[in-house]
């Protein structure tokens, strides 16, 4: 059962990965990255990380995924040109993902850590749900969390500096 | 449900949150249109309050919010630095273009916010901290970068910074969950210790971790080849913000990468050292070969800064006190030998129509002694010549490879000093050794011609108090600490003790 | 299921992103893959943090999608200031800066 | 006072006499100047006499004196002190060198008068005396070197004293650098000295030297093999002579006392000074001998072709000193210095006359355009005579008892020395007949232009102002050469000089007559003692056995040059015909100067030409402009990579990070 | 007071800069002048029986271990007051003329005397580094803003830069190489730069190899030595000619100094090792730089090919490795100093009367100028070294010296003396001597230029007449320098060398009674 839900979200979430690259065309790219986003809140479930799963799902299919659907239809989603104006790019990119996810699968598969072959061990109901991530957040990622949120704040300053409208122009 | 808030030492955590609350104030006078005028005051006032307490901090070292950050001296004397250049570069941001343009309010709260995520970032010791520090550092300068919108310059260099450092900070993320991986944990300590236990010393998993996580801070120091962004976004950059990022920027990251590799990593030492030690020398290569016969000064400078952080990492490589204490001075060193040069870099971009390019300081040395010394005593001092700090500065970082037998790398360092020269004296010979160019309006400048982009000219910034003041005080102090170093290496000293 | 198979997964889908901005030039798809790369983290964050049974990544991987939500504002914001520039939405033109 | 006293006092007087006149050149007034000059030469004659009569004072053995003023240079093991060394020989050569130059001083007090340099030249000229004396006071062999290169640099400055004069220059050049390849030589021999000895002291060095050298040891020979190529080249023997002839460009008095006199036997000097270690070198003495002989044979014939006046004495001055060296080398001390001492009367005067004629000619000195010089200047002719005979070595003359004595000696040595003997007395037919060619050509027979406008009207003839070696016109706006020079039937001061030297060349020879009287030798010999070969004496019937052949070669010499020069002027013409090869060799010098050109001076021009054009740009510049290419190339490379895509940096740092984890995983265990 | 002396032209410098620009010259030569006089006072209170002495001995950055000491010995007092001698009339000279932007000028040309000076006197080996690097700093700006570009040649700024980075690459390397040896000798222990503790123990030989080449490096270029001279031709072009007269009077001088003060004290190992190398070179530069000089037509370059020769000369000297060629190499860098610099001062003259400074369009200007032509005459006889001058007794001695070690060598140099005389009448014939080409004004030395070349040159004449003046003060610290190393010759004779120090200082005192005959009684105090 847990297998083949595995492989159905996996498939999801690298489906929706590819998706994104290989679309032409901006707006479909997202609707496949929100695909990918749900077949990983998927995944996340299966690790037994609910909140994560939730926030996966709220944060980003709702709020973020709106937010890029806004902008592309806004600036318009034209599709690229085929043509690549690097020499040699198209060529050399897939090589290097390629090349990257070997030497990670490596690192993986070679590493002398015994735990990644398991399961991981046997956990309580409470885990990953929001209670514990949010009693971890009050306590001992207090500091990273306020500062994420200065850092909402930030971002939300530097959104509106360069998008909102100016006096000037 | 019960929980226990964590026990905040709010003393020790005081620089943290007078930054922050001076943010949000800074912010409010955006909103308030009378108020506009005091961002600048406001946020000298805040950056002071800060280096205020943190000197109040200076010589303790306590964990603080559950370990999440240490406030040691190294973390001090690297957010002073900080601080520092951003004074500076807040005194060069009067009348900046840039600043009017994203509206001054908001355009110190980012800087400010910058800062913080440098000062939380120079004390971070959690993954987690780590990583939201970096971010709130990035983000911030991602947008000022763009600040200056009619530009298409500035904007470029936004996007491509965005875009570059985000891969970079992604990459750094998936290391930091190898190491959580391998370690369980991502407290700094727990990490070392957790490797340990593991047995996972040399393991492929760590280490492909500890190289992805190189990558992430790499990429932040301009270390070769992850440097490529450096010259364009701070030719992009307003010049306000290229100071502030090529010294700033630059101390906090080498400040977590030294803490995390000794404090995190310190067991990987063996493996780690070497690999560093090559991408020093490249950096101070690439870098150094880069900068030979750019025009435009801020571009050069970027080179520069390239190769100067190949020389500064030569101090975490050997992975000794002696080392960063020579990292911390260098770094140091460097805040007043760049800030002179920039400073004067802003002034002649605003009264001549050169812009940043090379032809804009010529002559400079007749028209503008005032100008002419500074930038001259910056350029000899990141030359390494003797009598400034820079020369001091080389000195200690070669004392510490020799010691730790990195005696090829000090070679490098050597060579590099003197490719280096053929660049930093050309400025100095465009400003002594030719006739000045004529600096008539209507001149056609060689860069950013009279297209609408072209900034409103200041015919007589070169007398600004606001900029000039800047350029002496900190070319006082390069030469000063070239001659009286003692100070500034207890200083350094004092960072690097707090770490062994 | 064991942790092995999250984590490679997600090795392939960090390669994956960091493909696609190797090979996208439109700023927008680009964000998108630097969003794939951050959720490839997450995943590998949240395996691990089944796999060792402390729930530290998963806290990680929270703070993580805020910090991504914070770079997809800037970032699209970017792209409105770029769109209003009259400029093109295509990172191989905007090379001004070089050399 | 000590002989020591009055040989410091002699060296003072000139030094003081040059640095007056220096210092007062725009105070003093020319003839003062003059003045000066000449009485400090008279007092340094004084004080040699003074010298040389405290020297009498003690028994023979005891007549050498060290005396030293303060340490020259002395560290590390080296002592050189600011000293002087008198014995009979320094003392001989002191009296010799004043009293000749106290008569040229007063000879070119009237013959330069109309000349600007004139206070330049007295000046020159003193220093010329102090650098002469310094040399032959020496007490050590760095102090020796001192003085040899002075007398150079004196020679050089008054060869090229009318420096308008590119062959001036260009001779007084030639000059300098050769001696300075003899000071070479010298500087040499001193450290293989001071290598085996430890010392560079004169009493020390000679001391030692018989105990650590081995007679015929190849270190010693070397030693003097070294000691020669100075001493040859000063005293311009073969292959070190071609600076010599080209030293005439020189005024007439300088030729007169520096390469005639005085500076030119400095060789001679030398050789007798060092002969305890050539008495341990016999080989080293035989080449010196044999050199001695060539030259003397070489420039015989060489003078016998020469049309200019001064150089065709030159080259007789060449042969003469070639017979005092062959003389020192085989060890005929004494014998050697007394002909040095008589050459420089009559050769001093052959010169004076010269100039004097020269003077008449406004400054020609080709023999082709004179003649009839008997009738125009009766007392110059009468010294030209007198000189001549002298040199032709006509009996009775000092110089036919000073030759003689040397081949006397030679001869009496016995073995290849007979030879040598004979080759002497060839020597000896060839300088009668080129002295007596000269003779014939310039005095009888009409007056030409200059001696017939002479005649009628009692002053100088006025030509243009030419210069005599190259024919071309001297800018006279200098006054130097001046206008005209002066010829001793109008200047006092030049006829005394004249007279005075006249009587020496005479009689100077009656001073050591064999078996009548032995003044000289038994003055000098005591210096000699320490050297077997100063025991050698030929016996009183074989010295006038050798007089009695001398005599007759030299009448024989001067009738074959009546016969030819004077009698039938026609037959050298028919000669030169016959031996067009010989005459050819002759009249080109031997073709010494192309040889040593071809040799020396092209390869040194052309490596220098290949360094500076070829070397410098490409090896030198090439490793400068070399590093800096590379450095361009590499900037040229990093900028290109940085194209300004993202996305291309994007691949870079994707393809660091892969490389970087490439590393690190074949690093991990 | 050697504080004093090595400051006070920074400070005369300094208070020079408020002045208005009439004055500003001649404070500076005041500037001088004062320092002179310092010099000549330190001279006077010389013990030429003691060692280093009035040492200055303060903790500068005790945290590097670096100190700030300085001290006089027989190597440097003579320089020092070269140095202080040459830049007085090198200031004066310049005083005289009208210089434009005088306060920067002169402000340099003090700042160069402090410099160099302090290259001098510095004892510490880090000091010494720093002083080294400094020098340069004012004559880059010196010979680029005041000298001429060249039509046809680079720019004056191009030559200079290229002079630079040429002189520092070795500069830099120097600095690794010094920071090494300390390290090494202290191994673990406190670091220390003081070039007496470092002599005391000197580093292993493995070690010692490469750190040599390091210093080796920075002193050749300096000198600059045969395939190391590309910077020199260039640069002398451009550089305006009071301070070239300094620059090729003084600075040469550092490096050859630097061989006796640093290189054989603290390297004897490698330098017996690799004396041949330094020898080939040497000897390269004497025939190369004697060659070169007798082809050029430009008096600069003249001047500057017969340096390269001359500091051929003085490095033979001092890989001589005895005592007696070391004396000759310190007796001969004041003597080239002093004929270096009036013989620029000389040029600059002729240059002003004829308007070229190409043999081929001077000549006969001895005509109206007596004085000139005389004190010209001088220094071209010291020049070549003339027997009598002090410049013969230091040849004397080196090739003495060369000659009891390396008596080939001393064979192949001695040919160098003969063309230094071809040369250097060559030069004085040619603008002197012959006819007075068209447009050429012959005139006579103006007194006010008379008083800055007249007392150097009766400099020369003094020292010809007393070179004992110099030697007897050198000797000791010279025998110091070399002993060192003759002791690492003899151990080298008997065993395989690399013994600790002790066995250094027996195989020493062997040594000094084994080399004949320059024996000396010194040489027990080199221990």
């Amino acid at each position: 059962m847990e297998e083949a839900l595995f492989f159905v979200a996996a498939i999801g979430a690298l489906g929706g990965a590819i998706g994104v690259v290989a679309m032409r065309n901006p707006f479909y790219s997202v609707l496949a990255l929100i695909v990918h986003l749900f077949s990983l809140a998927v995944l996340f479930l299966l690790l037994s990380a609910a909140f994560v799963a939730a926030a996966q799902v709220v944060v980003y299919a709702g709020a973020v995924m709106v937010l890029y659907v806004f902008v592309v239809a806004y600036v318009g989603g034209g599709e690229e040109s085929a043509w690549d104006s690097i020499p040699g790019q198209r060529f050399l990119a897939p090589l290097l993902g390629l090349a990257v996810f070997i030497e990670l699968a490596i690192a993986v598969l070679s590493s002398s850590l015994i735990a990644l072959g398991t399961d991981g061990p046997e956990v309580g109901a409470g885990f990953g749900d929001p209670a514990a991530i949010g009693k971890l957040l009050l306590e001992k990622f207090l500091l990273p969390f306020e500062a994420s949120s200065i850092l909402l704040l930030l971002a939300a300053v530097g959104a509106i500096v360069l998008a909102g409208r100016r006096e000037s122009a | 449900m019960t929980f226990n808030a964590p026990d905040i030492d709010y003393a020790a955590l005081s620089p943290v949150l007078a930054l922050t609350v001076g943010l949000c104030v800074v912010l409010l006078t955006a909103v308030f249109k009378p108020l506009r005028r005091t961002a600048p005051g406001l946020t000298l006032f805040v950056l002071a309050t800060t280096a205020g307490l943190l000197i109040w901090n200076w010589n303790d070292s306590t964990d603080l919010v559950a370990g999440a950050l240490r406030l040691d001296d190294l973390a001090i004397s690297i957010s002073l630095i900080a601080i520092a250049a951003a004074g500076f570069c807040v005194l060069l941001s009067i009348r900046e273009p840039a600043a009017e343009q994203a509206g001054s309010g908001e355009y110190h709260a980012l800087l400010l916010g910058s800062v913080l995520g440098m000062v939380l970032l120079a004390q971070a010791q959690n993954l987690v901290s780590f990583f939201v520090a970096i971010e709130t550092l990035s983000i911030p300068l991602y947008i000022l970068c763009a600040t200056n919108m009619v530009r298409e310059r500035s904007l470029e260099s936004g996007l491509k910074y965005l875009i570059v450092g985000s891969l970079g900070s992604a990459t750094l993320l998936y290391g930091m969950a190898f190491l959580y991986g391998g370690s369980g944990s991502t407290d700094f300590a727990a990490i070392s210790t957790g490797i340990g236990h593991a047995g996972l010393l040399g393991d492929p998993l760590v280490l492909v971790g500890i190289g992805m996580v190189a990558v992430g801070l790499a990429f932040k120091t301009s270390i070769a080849p992850f440097h490529q962004w450096t010259p364009d976004v701070y030719e992009g950059a307003p010049t306000p913000i290229t100071s502030f990022m090529a010294v700033a920027t630059k101390a906090a990251a080498f400040a977590v990468f030294v803490r995390f590799f000794l404090v995190a990593l310190g067991g990987e030492a063996a493996d780690w050292q070497p690999a560093l030690a090559v991408l020093a020398a490249t950096t101070i290569v690439i870098g150094n070969v880069g900068a030979l016969g750019q025009d435009s000064l801020k571009r050069l400078l970027g080179w520069s800064g390239v190769a100067q952080a190949g020389y500064v990492l030569g101090g975490l490589v050997v992975a000794s006190e002696a080392g960063v204490d020579a990292l911390v001075f260098y770094l140091a060193g460097y805040l007043l030998m760049n800030m002179a040069a920039f400073s004067v870099v802003v002034a002649r971009e605003r009264e001549t129509p050169y812009g940043d390019d090379i032809e804009a300081v010529r002559g400079l040395g007749r028209e503008r002694p005032l100008l002419a010394w500074p930038l001259t005593i910056s350029m000899l001092a990141l030359a390494g010549l003797p009598a400034t700090v820079g020369f001091i500065g080389k000195l200690y970082l070669i004392e510490a490879l020799v010691e730790g037998d990195y005696t090829w790398l000090a070679v490098f360092i050597a060579v590099g000093t003197m490719i280096s020269l053929a660049y930093y004296l050309r400025v100095v010979a465009a400003m002594w050794m030719r006739p000045g160019g004529e600096t008539a309006p209507g001149a056609t400048p060689a860069i950013a011609g009279a297209s609408p982009e072209a900034d409103p000219i200041d015919p007589d910034a070169g007398r600004r108090p606001y900029l000039v003041g800047p350029a002496l005080l900190a070319a006082a102090g390069a030469m000063f600490f070239g001659i009286v170093p003692q100070p500034l290496v207890e200083f350094a000293q004092h960072a690097g003790a707090s770490l062994f | 299921m064991s942790i092995e198979w999250y984590v490679v997964l997600s090795s392939l889908l960090f390669a994956v992103g960091a493909m696609g901005i190797l090979l996208r030039r439109s700023p927008v798809v680009i964000l998108l893959c630097l969003e794939l790369m951050l959720n490839a983290s997450n995943l590998a964050l949240v395996a691990f943090s089944r796999m060792v049974g402390n729930q530290q990544g998963q806290v990680f991987a929270v703070v993580v999608m805020v910090v991504a939500a914070c770079e997809v504002v800037v970032g699209l914001g970017l792209i409105v200031a770029i769109f209003r520039r009259k400029l093109p939405l295509d990172v191989d033109e905007l090379r001004e800066l070089r050399g | 006072m000590s002989a020591t006293a009055w040989a410091w006092l002699a060296l003072l007087m000139p030094l003081l006499g040059s640095l007056v006149i220096a210092l007062g050149f725009r105070v003093l007034p020319a003839r003062v100047a003059g003045a000066i000059g000449t009485a400090a030469i008279g007092l340094a004659f004084v004080c040699a006499i003074g010298a040389l009569l405290n020297l009498l004072g003690e028994d023979a053995e005891a007549r050498h004196h060290a005396s030293s003023l303060w340490d020259y240079a002395s560290a590390a093991g080296l002592d050189i002190k600011l000293g002087i060394y008198v014995d009979q020989l320094s003392v001989f050569m002191l009296l010799v060198v004043t009293g000749i130059s106290t008569l040229i001083h007063l000879y070119s007090f009237g013959y330069m008068q109309s000349d600007e340099g004139y206070r330049r030249f007295f000046s020159y000229l003193n220093f010329f005396v102090f650098s002469m004396l310094l040399l032959v006071l020496a007490g050590n062999f760095v102090l020796l070197i001192v003085g040899w290169a002075f007398v150079g640099f004196a020679s050089y400055a008054l060869i090229s004293f009318w420096y308008r004069r590119t062959t001036a220059t260009r001779a007084g050049m030639k000059a300098f650098v050769i001696n300075v390849v003899g000071d070479i030589g010298l500087v040499l021999a001193a450290f293989l000295i001071f290598r085996e000895l430890g010392t560079f002291e004169f009493g020390a060095v000679f001391a030692k030297a018989p105990e650590v050298f081995t007679q015929g040891g190849w270190t010693v020979t070397a030693i003097c093999l070294l000691l020669l190529v100075g001493a040859f080249a000063k005293s311009a023997q073969i292959p070190f002579h071609t600076w010599l002839p080209d030293a005439m460009e020189g005024p007439t008095p300088v030729s007169s006392l520096i390469h005639a006199a005085t500076m030119v036997t400095a060789g001679v000097y030398l050789i007798a000074r060092t002969h305890v270690l050539f008495y341990l070198a016999p080989t080293a003495a035989d080449i010196a001998a044999f050199t001695g002989l060539a030259t003397l044979l070489i420039a015989g014939t060489i003078a016998l072709t020469m049309t200019d006046l001064k150089r065709a004495i030159a080259y007789s001055t060449m042969s003469q000193i070639g017979y005092m060296i062959m003389g020192v080398s085989i060890g005929a001390y004494a014998q050697g210095l007394f002909h040095l001492m008589t050459h420089a009367f009559f050769k001093a005067l052959l010169f004076m006359a010269a100039g004097s004629i020269i003077s008449a000619m406004a400054n020609r000195q080709d023999i082709d355009r004179m003649s009839g010089f008997w009738r125009a200047m009766r007392f110059t002719s009468l010294m030209l005579l007198v000189g001549g005979l002298a040199l032709a070595a006509f009996p009775l003359t000092s110089g036919f008892f000073s030759k003689d004595s040397i081949l006397a000696y030679a001869e009496a040595r016995g073995g290849m020395y007979t030879w040598m003997a004979i080759g002497g007395y060839v020597g000896a037919l060839l300088t009668a007949l080129y002295t007596f060619r000269l003779i014939f050509r310039v005095l009888p027979g009409r007056p030409c232009e200059e001696a017939q406008h002479l005649i009628e009207t009692g002053e100088l003839y006025h030509g243009p102002a030419i210069n005599p070696a190259t024919e071309e016109l001297e800018d006279a706006e200098v006054g130097f050469p001046g206008a005209h020079h002066h010829i001793a039937e109008q200047s006092r001061p030049m006829a005394v000089a004249m007279a005075l030297l006249g009587f020496g060349a005479l009689f100077a020879g009656l001073i050591q007559v064999p078996g009548v009287d032995n003044v000289l030798f038994g003055f000098l010999d005591p210096a000699f003692a320490d050297s077997p070969l100063s025991e050698i004496h030929p016996s009183v019937g074989a010295e006038w056995r050798g007089l009695a052949i001398g005599a007759a070669i030299s009448l024989l010499g001067i009738a074959t040059a009546w016969l030819l020069w004077a009698r039938r002027p026609e037959l050298p013409g028919l000669f030169r015909a016959r031996l067009r090869p010989l005459y050819e060799l002759a009249v080109n010098k031997w073709y010494f100067d192309e040889a040593i050109d071809l040799v020396i001076v092209r390869p040194a021009l052309a490596i220098g030409r290949f360094a500076s054009s070829t070397f410098e740009r490409f090896v030198v510049d090439g490793l400068v402009n070399g590093t800096k290419e590379t450095g361009a190339g590499a900037g040229g490379i990093v900028r290109v990579v940085q194209s300004g895509f993202v996305r291309s940096y994007a691949l870079l740092l994707i393809a660091g990070f892969a490389g970087l984890a490439l590393y690190f995983l074949l690093s991990s265990s | 007071m050697i504080n004093s002396l090595l400051w006070t032209p920074l400070i005369f410098a300094l208070s020079g800069l408020v002045l208005p620009k009439r004055a500003v010259g001649w404070w500076a030569a005041a500037g001088a002048a004062v320092t002179l006089g310092l010099a000549i006072a330190l001279l006077a209170g010389f013990d030429s029986s003691a060692g280093l002495q009035n040492t200055v001995d303060v903790e500068w950055i005790p945290g590097l271990g670096v100190d700030y000491s300085l001290g006089i010995d027989g190597l440097n007092v003579f320089l020092v007051l070269l140095t202080a001698l040459v830049w007085l009339g090198g200031t004066a000279f310049a005083a005289l003329r009208e210089q434009e932007r005088p306060h920067l000028f002169f402000l340099m040309m003090l700042l160069g005397e402090t410099a160099t000076l302090g290259a001098f006197v510095a004892q510490d080996l880090l000091l010494f580094v720093l002083f080294f690097d400094l020098m340069l700093v004012p004559f880059y700006f010196l010979f680029g803003a005041w000298g001429t570009d060249r039509e046809g040649g680079p720019t004056a700024s191009a030559a200079t830069l290229k002079m630079i980075v040429y002189t520092l690459i070795g500069s830099l390397l120097m600095l690794v190489g010094a920071i090494a040896t300390a390290i090494i000798a202290a191994d673990g222990g406190q670091i220390s730069f003081s070039i007496a503790d470092l002599a005391r123990h000197p580093v292993g030989e493995g070690s010692q190899q490469w750190i040599f080449w390091f210093f080796a490096a920075a002193f050749l270029v300096k000198m600059p030595a045969f395939l190391l001279h590309g910077w020199m031709p260039d640069a002398y072009r451009a550089a305006p000619l009071p301070v070239l007269a300094v620059f090729s009077g003084v600075l040469a001088k550092v490096g050859a100094y630097g061989f006796l003060r640093v290189v054989l004290p603290l390297f004897p190992d490698a330098t017996v090792q690799f004396q041949e190398v330094v020898l080939v070179i040497a000897l390269a530069s004497i025939l190369y730089g004697s060659v070169m000089a007798f082809t050029q037509t430009n008096v600069r370059l003249i001047g500057g090919y017969s340096s390269v020769a001359q500091l051929g000369f003085i490095t033979a000297g001092i890989f001589a490795l005895r005592a007696d060629g070391a004396d000759g190499a310190v007796l001969q860098m004041v003597n080239h100093g002093l004929v270096v610099a009036p013989l620029f001062i000389i040029v600059a003259l002729l240059a002003e009367r004829s308007g070229s400074e190409d043999l081929r369009e001077m000549g006969g200007m001895a005509m109206r100028a007596p004085v000139l032509a005389a004190l010209f005459l001088i220094v071209t006889l010291a020049t070549l070294a003339m027997p009598g001058s002090a410049n013969f007794v230091g040849e004397f001695y080196i090739l003495n010296g060369l000659f009891q070690a390396k008596i080939v060598f001393a064979f192949v140099a001695i040919s160098g003396v003969a063309m230094s005389a071809y040369y250097a009448l060559r030069l004085y014939q040619r603008t002197m001597h012959n006819r007075l080409p068209e447009g050429i004004a012959s005139r006579e030395i103006g007194w006010r230029d008379g008083i800055v070349l007249v007392p150097l040159v009766i400099c020369i004449l003094g020292l010809a007449l007393y070179p004992q003046l110099i030697l007897k003060r050198t000797n000791v610290s010279v025998q110091r320098s070399v002993a060192s190393v003759t002791a690492t010759r003899a151990q080298a004779a008997e065993r395989p060398p690399g013994g600790s120090a002790k066995t250094l200082q027996r195989g020493s005192r062997r040594a000094f009674w084994q080399t004949p005959p320059a024996a000396h009684p010194h040489q027990e105090s080199a221990q």
